[in-house]
């Protein structure tokens, strides 16, 4: 089986969209707290999501924005619920990081690593009440040293449960470079479980479709757990706002308030070697550094590699994505007024 | 009516339940030797051993609850709770209030409690107190055969997470597994009433947050929980020799509290005296003075609790549970 | 005395420490960039990055603090701590017990805490009073710079485990990382005097236990921590204008509660208002009407807390946070 | 280097007494709760413990008594602190669980699982204040399941920890087989976090001694944790009175009891098909056969391969286990009588 490019990109295009769109009303104050885009990610999303149906269970961490979209739930409702309306999914009590629809079986939370145990749970159901149904937990490689998650890959293989473990690999946890606190291969780690696992590009959404495919035909059969690890890179940083992307994109304003403090701390008595303290320095100045590259050099952007592929039917994918762009703007105009499906449907 | 073991009882729940919900299932760490006689009769999809991953098992149950089964999760000892406390605090208690109403998390966590055996303080906690401060969960503790059952049905009924607790002086063969051992050389201060008792042949759920009045009294109330109502029993008996006519409240369920009962008899009484095997500070005794004092009740109030954590040693042990005679000189001094 | 924010008395407080102790480091995950000043001055092996494996490295700054160095271990946001409990509950609150007195556990587990920048329920609790439940433990909570300060030097003085708790809306990084993010289109509700004031160029530490009476009344009693102790001054400025003259009290140090304070307090004014961002029941409010009744004290009782799981949405947050106006009313009320 | 095989075995049949000798104790009412001996184990614990120097550390679980006792704490102390006496080394308030010996570096915990992290905390102030100075963790096979305990394998490798993680591998937790619960081998998933891991016959003291020389050496050179998993069997069961022991051993009475409610289960309507119920039973079967295999065909005592080697010198044996069976008889009746070196040396 062959993916269907185009239906792929339209999913991605969507989501990139509305988290621009998330992006501008949080920039106007009118989305609050963390808010955390999965830009760069889509192509994971939208691979995986695609294959899913009734029954399926999807288990989220703090960055599931476009899986929900992709998984067929009302943008508008989902939209208000991160303007904290009552209108939203969640009438406004979940907000961004806990995202919920029972509908489709999706969960999420702010705690990392328990999209771990999540996809457990609903995979232990699926197994009782549906069975062929599956259940994919996504989350970052930060996640994976979480106890409860390596945990919960022990447990969905002893009882060879339909759990997909999708890791996005970008890296980076907020501001920690993973592999510096991360020993041996995740890759290993997973199948250390006697895990099937696959390493894969993250932005090459044809291969993570069919590597999804696969697994996901493996669970369906009772087959057990795969680990699927994917490599992407995220423009937007950790969360909007992400202090070290407003010092790499802004470093003289940013560093009049952090650079006095700093300085002073490195020149007062008493405390490291001076070799260590210039080490200290050089570790900061990498982390930005590498946040500066992620950010300008090194985004792949998943959707340019599919839009390269589909600029063979120009006129389509034009009309494609003008016919996205027209309905992100609906969606944001009904969201802030507060017209949700839900509602019409109530009404 | 038939005499049965407090733990006969609580078998008996599930076995009335899991024969009529197919959806019921039991999650722990050697659930299929504890429960084996539901083991052997549903088989090992529905009672299911698990590795020792208490954060995973936990959290998965919140999830399976969500998506349909209804999960009977045991973490062994209320102490290892700490473990799979993070699916507790932020999963299993939030998950309703962040789906806006709409998703329920129909879960059962079950765990022994208490103390009294030697174990020392990493397995003799009672915590109910502690666990009753995170909004969204029913905790349950019972403290005789009848209500062990009756309790389970409610747990099990209830659309939300619920904590079940049972004493293991009370449920026989945990005091087995962890204190005697088959031996006949040791002794443990085991309330009959509560480890044996009447149960009914079908067994209906006790109405949730519900306190029961164990003895009527005018003079103080002594309010307790679990084994700790045994022991207000026990001193209430005394206190009577010394003229002193004491009501016993068994509050059952901790969250939610009845405040009513507790406000009642204390009004009437004006002296409330709370016997928690649970930590003092910041707990259930604490929770009770609030809400005496917030229905503008005016009563004399002491409590005795576990003040600290829990000597391994029988004889510093005793002095640390709440114990009869403190229960009763306790009292005495609210009598004064 | 330079006036100061919050957090610069904070890391001032560590600075200052660390320089005189060498066995003083610092571990959580990304502190090498939360704390830059301090890992730029004093190198990776003292500041060092963790990965998210909250219940190893809490597990291990607890031996490591028994083996003589003073770990300052971070937890980030205290609603994670729940991954982490276990660590806290059955070893950090409890080995010197276990050892007979003999081994100590010099920790400092730092998070921030509380809500008010629209985060929801799971980034935004408070805890402390769940917290001091375990007996065994001290749980600091500073309302201003110069405590912030001198509490994290109480905590790094003393000799068992310390939970000092940074409240989000004092310490403006956490805020402007969490909530602001450099947006001009967002307020919070930010206590001024709490995220800057007068700080020792020489700090010391604050007597554990201590409260402070912010300021004085005879008609009502507030007693509050954290930023709550700043919703009662607004409160009381306001009951003012109604000719009411409020007493306000900044616990301070939650465990071991300054019982004394409060008593004394609830004597003179016979009404006391607990103001608490925790959880309303098993926690600080309840354990201040028990103190108050064991000390035989009649006074009208009323608490302004946080009464359910806390919402994302900026309007419902804000009525389910203790706010000025609920603290008015229930004061009102307590006075009619 | 080669180990002292004296030693060694004096370390262990001292252990081997003490704990009989507790067991005995036990049985006559003097010590409470849960009572978990390591008879059977002492091969691993001597030929790791005798390594041990000061500033080494070590993290117990529930069954730590030989290690307390190799280690050097006195033995009377010890013995008074299981009896629950104010002489006991924790003056009774910790108990056979919470054995703490701070001049030793020694902790213990009845969470399975957190002797991982207590090792590495202890390896962290190693590396801070004790260069050169190892920790040890003792644990079984269950433990390696438990999230903190992978975290922890984690972080020492990470941070280059010197800690030695040694896996007592008695296939079974309380009642339950443990590979029936645990995917991928143990030996893998300690290698999947970089660990040089090591397999070995846990009543071999000489290869085990040997194994844990080079990984403490190289431990205390800066090269990191290393992991060991040594096979054991122990026959006394998971705990004194353990009820599968009871009913191996004494089918007629055990079954008494347990025997009518089962029977009455397996024949209520509702419930499994037949077939399931079948399997159930025969699953508990296969457990009570396996407590009875290990217990007394499988038993392969650690002691009797090292004393068949010393048995070339038949007078030194003999002279050397009457002068510990002495040795013992004292310290029990020290013990009964509080008469501990503490004491002595407090007076
Ligand atoms: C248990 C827990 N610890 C810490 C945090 C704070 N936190 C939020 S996101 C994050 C980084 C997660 O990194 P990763 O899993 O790689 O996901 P990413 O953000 O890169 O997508 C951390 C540490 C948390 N939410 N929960
Ligand atoms: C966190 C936690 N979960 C469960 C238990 C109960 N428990 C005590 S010992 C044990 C089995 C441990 O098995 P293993 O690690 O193989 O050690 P063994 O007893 O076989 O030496 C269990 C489940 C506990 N003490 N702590
Ligand atoms: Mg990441
Ligand atoms: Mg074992």
């Amino acid at each position: 089986m062959q993916p269907d490019l185009w239906e792929l990109y339209s999913l991605m295009y969507k989501s990139r969209l509305f988290e621009q769109a998330v992006k501008k009303l949080w920039n106007d104050g009118k989305i609050s707290g963390e808010m955390h885009l999965a830009i760069g990610e889509e192509a994971v999303a939208a691979g995986i999501v695609s294959h899913l149906k009734e029954g399926d269970a999807m288990a989220l961490d703090h960055r599931g924005t476009p899986q929900m979209l992709m998984r067929g739930v009302d943008p508008v409702s989902l939209l208000c619920e991160l303007l904290g309306k009552p209108e939203g999914l969640c009438g406004g009590m979940g907000g961004h990081m806990h995202l919920f629809s029972e509908q489709h079986l999706a969960a999420s939370s702010g705690i990392v690593g328990s999209s771990g145990p999540a996809a457990v749970g609903f995979a232990l159901a699926a197994q009782h009440l549906r069975p062929g149904a599956v259940a994919v937990a996504f989350f970052g490689e930060g996640a994976m040293n979480q106890g409860m998650m390596m945990e919960s890959m022990n447990l969905a293989a002893t009882w060879k449960l339909p759990v997909l473990f999708v890791c996005k690999d970008s890296k980076i946890a907020i501001t920690t470079v993973s592999s510096s606190v991360t020993s041996g291969s995740l890759f290993n780690r997973a199948k250390s479980f006697n895990i099937p696992a696959k390493e894969i590009d993250g932005t090459d959404v044809e291969m993570i479709w069919l590597a999804a495919h696969k697994a996901i035909d493996e669970a369906r059969r009772g087959e057990g757990p795969s680990f699927l690890l994917a490599h992407c890179s995220r423009p937007e940083g950790h969360f909007l706002g992400d202090p070290l992307i407003r010092i790499t994109k802004n470093p003289l304003k940013e560093m009049k308030d952090m650079a006095p403090a700093l300085l002073k701390s490195i020149l007062k008595p008493k405390g490291a070697a001076v070799r260590e303290r210039t080490e200290s320095l050089s570790s900061v100045t990498s982390i930005l550094g590498q946040t500066t590259k992620a950010q300008f050099f090194n985004f792949n952007d998943p959707l340019d590699m599919t839009r390269k592929e589909l600029k063979s039917d120009k006129n389509r994918l034009e009309q494609l994505e003008e016919k996205i762009e027209q309905e992100i703007k609906q969606i944001v105009i009904n969201a802030l007024n507060g017209n949700t499906d839900n509602k019409k449907a109530v009404t | 009516m038939k005499s049965k073991t407090f733990a006969q009882a609580i078998d008996m729940a599930l076995a009335q339940a899991m024969a009529d919900d197919p959806n019921i299932i039991i999650l722990g760490e050697d659930v299929q030797m504890l429960r084996v006689n539901l083991f052997s009769r549903f088989g090992r999809d529905r009672v299911r051993n698990t590795p020792i991953s208490e954060s995973a098992f936990v959290g998965a149950a919140v999830t399976a609850a969500m998506a349909g089964l209804k999960p009977v999760v045991e973490v062994m000892l209320v102490d290892f709770i700490g473990v799979a406390m993070d699916a507790i605090l932020n999963h299993a208690a939030k998950v309703n209030s962040f789906s806006g109403g709409k998703w329920q998390v129909p879960l059962v966590i079950r765990a022994a409690c208490g103390g009294g055996y030697g174990d020392g303080g990493q397995h003799q906690q009672s915590l109910w107190g502690w666990l009753a401060h995170i909004p969204g969960i029913m905790v349950v503790v019972p403290s005789n055969p009848a209500d062990a059952g009756g309790l389970m049905l409610t747990a099990l009924e209830h659309a939300g997470p619920v904590i079940y607790l049972e004493h293991k002086l009370l449920a026989d063969y945990w005091l087995d597994y962890m204190g005697i051992g088959d031996r006949k050389t040791v002794t443990f201060d085991v309330p009959p009433n509560g480890a044996r008792g009447p149960v009914p042949d079908k067994l209906s759920p006790v109405p949730p947050g519900k306190a029961a009045v164990r003895q009527k009294g005018s003079d103080i109330s002594l309010v307790g929980v679990g084994v700790g109502v045994h022991r207000c029993l026990q001193a209430a008996g005394s206190l009577k020799t010394k003229g002193v006519a004491a009501e016993v409240i068994d509050l059952r369920s901790v969250s939610p509290l009845d405040i009513k009962a507790i406000c009642e008899s204390a009004e009437k009484t004006g002296r409330v005296l709370v016997v928690d095997e649970d930590y003092r500070e910041f707990g259930l005794s604490g929770e009770c003075a609030a809400v005496i004092m917030e229905a503008g009740i005016r009563a004399k109030y002491a409590r005795v609790c576990t003040n600290d954590t829990i000597p391994y040693s029988r004889d510093l042990e005793e002095k640390t549970l709440p114990n009869t005679e403190r229960i009763i000189s306790a009292a005495l001094s609210l009598m004064s």
